[in-house]
């Protein structure tokens, strides 16, 4: 599919959704945790990983998927799922541990499940690399269409998993595509400290798969060498490592000061960009882009509303779904 | 009609079955193509299903275990090959955070219906690296089922069983069990009629392998077959032991170890697993925390001491939890 | 001279004087330079030490623990940050079969001391892959001395005693317990009087926390601050809770254990990682195995049931072995 | 140190020491393992990996080391440390089980560890890696020289230990040389079936580090090869892959048919080759060869007269060596 100016639109609209879910959570996440800060207080508690900076990412890749293709994400989930239509209330509640969650309240904001559009995450670094390519698998046994594809973060490239993945998808030549998405640190780690190469995508040619890097944080550019990987997947080509260039605007998660990034390393907020280029190149008026952001406020407020007023799950919950069938 | 069988042929006839009829199931692992897995349950299993069906992996067990995670969240139903326990090191990532802990995290959105097949022991000096048994590593997790068949009729209907279950199941064997030529002669006690239609024998209840009236001795896969030896050394003393094969570790059948044991007033655990923070200690404690005074006498471990596997033969049979040990302890507890 | 000190800056303060006197030992792990590791235990080492004494990983657990083992045999004494247990999953390998086995498979000519420091527990909502305690699954391998301080006093003289050790010793410790700000306000119990001098606390040996004759309540890290909250409760009830802190998983304190609970002659095992196969039933075993005779009432424990840890407050505080639980099932023992 | 006329009679010396004591080992082996096989029973019990074909590799190798070098080995490693130096009667003692092995009869084949000449071994596929990479920090750290190896086989490359380990050292600049012998199996598995890439040193790129490929299972060749990647290491220019054709003649370990290998597929015995190129090339009179033959088989003859005379552990001594210092 080409650049065209709905398809630009909604990807703006789907990186100020995601933009606004995270701003309300930070909000949310600070409540009970002044003056003193602790994980444990206030109705979002936990670590919190927002995507600030990274909505590009998620929009841009989404925005060229087909609805059999499938994701991993990792920790750092918000701003794919949002962008490929995981349940924004459901989402909301789940985060603040409600009944009405995603899962119920068991899983909390690092593990984000909507089988409704082929979206999971977990924890743990890298651990979404075998699983996609396990999906991708399913797929070519049960002869069904779909691409499979893991989120992971610089970081999480040099884990071993990524290594014996891409090495089994290259073998396999499974549709597949490892988003790399390099913004420059893992936790207070940064990328130059931690990987032998400056690069993740020119790893590809260890696996005898395709790679390429985007380095514009920009959906545009992110969306059409999606769709290249996509189709390289589609046709047989095998896997891609796709890394994209991003941000971390908010810091690894809520109380990390960031005071070990050095002022030169500061990075750039990809939306007000993003927004400035579709208005200058006449795909959205300043109006049209000013009311895609009060929906995306305003559907956010609805979702936390909802999760607020939605009850707590009953401490017995706690027992269920241990097993599936009749031990559950 | 039934036939006398090793466990691995009366496993890989389970296997065969569901995989004629199933097609959600494959099988992969290291070498499962040639070789047929570890101990031959996919035997024969390239040249009937082909290339598809049964996947050779590289050496790479988190990749390919993961992969196995994410074709059962997609609808599939793998057969992993492990080989040893000794491998899991390199892969329990995947057993102890993904395929045990996703259908709950996912309130039950997600289900993981696979079966991971693992050898276990020693006792044929292969040393501190691939002699482990490990099994109460694997059943400490919770969202796993740990299935531990001892005898081929328990080998065959557990596997039908681990087929039918949509979670993640290990089905350990141990290697001594298994009747595979490379471990030699098969045991006798392992050997049973099997009957040719498939048949499941479910989860967590434990088996009473021999009654008893005097003591009840308690194992699981290798250990089980120590117990029945013990057994018959004491038969010949007059003293009649029970002897209990767990068979499943995930469930565990506490009821049922707790009546056995209240029977005798006697118990004896053994383990080739590591003493400490075992199945041993968890044995006992469930029967005791119902009600201590069903024991007449202090219950007894005869379980692989917490020291790496020894090489040579002559270090390695003085730490494993042998029949004369049994034999002796209970002998002492019954006197 | 002593202080009050949290344990975070009990260890920091023994890591910091060994280090000041001993250029084997080194630091590693995910972050220790920029945020001296997850409890701060080596907090502003970067500045003090330099990049080649403490070293920011990547983030491959398998690579630098497994790197750190090789520093260790080569004469090096590295002392690992590992954050949390949950990621021992990515790297187990290295602890099962190369740092606690290296020693023993060559016959002693190879030592291998390092300190691999972990993070524990849950109880802050940080849900089933962040919140695990895991300390039976480590201490199930030969071959590793595993150890638990709960309080500062023992954190410093246990970090002493591990860097001057020529094994390899894990070093947990509760994340509710160090102290450190994301965590709150720290817990009382947890703060103790801890001399500015260097000194050892022994592996192996129990602490009475809390002197009691009616019963005996046994835990470990987070546990023995549920237990010390129990005991003030029973108090108001006139029972008197004596409270036992296990310290050190490997080696284990049998004689101590059996001692305190011969005492009082009812025991109450409290520990958050999993129920089935943890130190819960291997501390009942350890008891009944002696005499079971020493028990006036069936042994209780209360533990993580074995399922994986939930997001929601209203759900995980459900199943944490906390002091409530304790308290009314001591009180149901002693009446 | 170019290729002298001594170096290399050393080097074929090396080889048939190998050699004599495989098929020594191969013969005890099959003592009490007939016409039944079973792993537990003879003399020499236990799996069994021998290095038939891979006498190059240690050869090679080892001659370019100096005594400051480390090594771990893998499952495979009787062609490393007999090259390297390793007590050759502990070695032979610690196979059969007897207190006078290397490790007192706690080892057996797959555990050999002799620090007099700094080597080590183990079972784990890709466990080497990290140890050996750890070694060489330690030197760097105790400011001693000395360049770490580990040697592992082409299926081990497939890990993700071997990732993670190549990474630190690439970001390290560790001295550091991954000796990667390619004897085109992994059990009954193929390179080809296994691995994305014809050539794993292909995947030092992926590293920031070096990569060579030797092709002809030559002791000279590999030899050159060590030197360059030793001397890169010792002057600071980090680490190497160095992938190694080698063979694997005796298969996979005892009792492997090796049925799965396709005729075409059938490998070369290097010694021969090497023998008669050093006659060829006058490096060695056929008595001189003859002779050096013969001295390896009375070697390895006396060493298992040694050992089997040797007396077998006290079973209580299982018990010792568990922990080091006061509680041992
Ligand atoms: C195996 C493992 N090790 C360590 C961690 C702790 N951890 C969580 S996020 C993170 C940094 C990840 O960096 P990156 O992959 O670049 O993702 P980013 O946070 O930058 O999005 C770390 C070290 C973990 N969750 N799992
Ligand atoms: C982690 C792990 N997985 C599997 C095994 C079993 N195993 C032992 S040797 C081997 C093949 C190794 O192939 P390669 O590395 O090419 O070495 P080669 O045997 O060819 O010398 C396998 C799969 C093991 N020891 N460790
Ligand atoms: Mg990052
Ligand atoms: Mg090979």
């Amino acid at each position: 599919m080409p650049l065209s100016p709905e398809l630009r639109r909604n990807m703006y609209r789907q990186m100020v959704r995601s933009r606004a879910f995270d701003d309300a959570m930070i909000g949310l996440y600070w409540v009970g945790k002044t003056p003193i800060f602790a994980f444990a207080n206030g109705p979002l508690p936990g670590e919190l990983h927002c995507s600030n900076g990274a909505e590009p990412v998620g929009a841009g890749v989404c925005a060229a998927l087909d609805a059999d293709d499938m994701i991993t994400a990792d920790h750092r989930p918000h701003h794919v799922a949002i962008a490929r239509g995981v349940d924004l209330n459901a989402m909301t509640a789940e985060l603040l541990g409600k009944k009405t969650g995603l899962s119920q309240g068991k899983g909390g904001h690092m593990h984000i499940y909507d089988t409704r559009v082929n979206f999971a995450s977990s924890g743990i670094i890298a651990e979404g690399m075998g699983p996609a390519a396990g999906m991708a698998l399913a797929r070519r046994l049960q002869k069904r269409p779909g691409v499979a594809l893991t989120f992971l973060g610089d970081g999480a490239a040099n884990q071993g998993a990524f290594h014996e993945v891409l090495n089994l998808v290259g073998v396999m030549k499974l549709p597949f595509i490892a988003v790399v998405q390099d913004n420059e640190w893992g936790v207070s780690t940064s990328k130059k400290e931690s990987t032998a190469v400056a690069r993740n995508s020119d790893r590809a040619s260890a696996y005898g798969m395709a790679g390429e890097y985007v380095d514009s944080n920009d959906a545009d550019d992110i969306y059409l060498a999606a769709e290249r990987a996509l189709a390289r997947a589609r046709s047989g080509g095998g896997g891609t490592i796709l890394e994209l260039r991003t941000a971390r605007l908010a810091g690894h998660f809520m109380g990390d000061q960031q005071a070990y990034i050095p002022e030169q390393m500061k990075q750039i907020d990809p939306n007000p960009l993003y927004r400035a280029k579709l208005i200058r190149e006449g795909v959205l008026s300043e109006a049209e882009a000013a009311a895609i952001d009060a929906a995306a406020t305003a559907e956010v407020a609805e979702a936390m509303r909802l999760a607020q007023e939605a009850p707590y799950p009953d401490p017995s919950e706690a027992f269920d779904h241990v097993f599936a069938g009749a031990d559950a | 009609m039934s036939r006398i069988l090793t466990m691995a042929r009366a496993g890989r006839e389970a296997l065969d079955w569901e995989m004629e009829r199933r097609d959600e199931i494959f099988v992969l692992g290291e070498d499962v193509y040639n070789f047929g897995g570890i101990f031959g349950t996919a035997d024969g299993f390239g040249a009937k299903y082909g290339p598809e069906r049964v996947i050779n992996t590289p050496i790479s067990e988190t990749g390919f275990i993961g992969m196995a995670a994410g074709a059962a969240m997609a609808g599939m139903h793998p057969v992993i090959d492990l080989a040893y326990i000794d491998f899991i090191g390199v892969c329990y990532n995947v057993l102890l955070n993904t395929a045990s802990k996703t259908h709950y995290m996912s309130a039950g959105q997600v289900k993981v219906p696979m079966t991971l097949m693992i050898g276990t022991g020693g006792g044929y000096n292969n040393a501190a690296q691939h002699s482990q048994c490990l099994h109460a590593t694997v059943a400490h997790i919770p969202g796993v089922k740990v299935v531990y068949p001892s005898n081929a009729y328990d080998a065959k209907g557990m596997m039908h069983s681990a087929l039918r279950d949509p979670n993640f199941v290990i089905y350990l064997t141990h290697k001594g069990t298994a009747g595979v030529g490379w471990m030699g002669t098969p045991l006798k006690t392992t050997l049973s009629e099997v009957p040719e239609e498939p048949y499941t024998v479910p989860f967590g209840k434990i088996a009473i392998t021999r009654e008893g009236s005097d003591i009840t001795l308690i194992g699981l896969g290798m250990s089980v077959h120590e117990c029945l030896k013990a057994a018959d050394e004491l038969a010949k003393d007059g003293i009649s032991a029970q002897v209990v094969d767990l068979r499943s570790l995930a469930p565990l059948d506490r009821d049922g170890i707790f009546a056995a044991v209240k029977k005798t007033g006697r118990m004896i655990v053994t383990d080739e697993d590591y003493l400490s923070y075992g199945v041993s200690g968890e044995v006992i404690a469930s029967v005791v925390e119902r009600d201590p005074t069903v024991l007449r006498a202090a219950p007894v471990r005869i379980c692989t001491p917490d020291i790496p596997i020894p090489f040579a033969r002559s270090m390695e049979q003085a730490i494993l939890p042998l029949a004369a040990k049994i034999a002796d302890a209970a002998r002492k507890m019954v006197k």
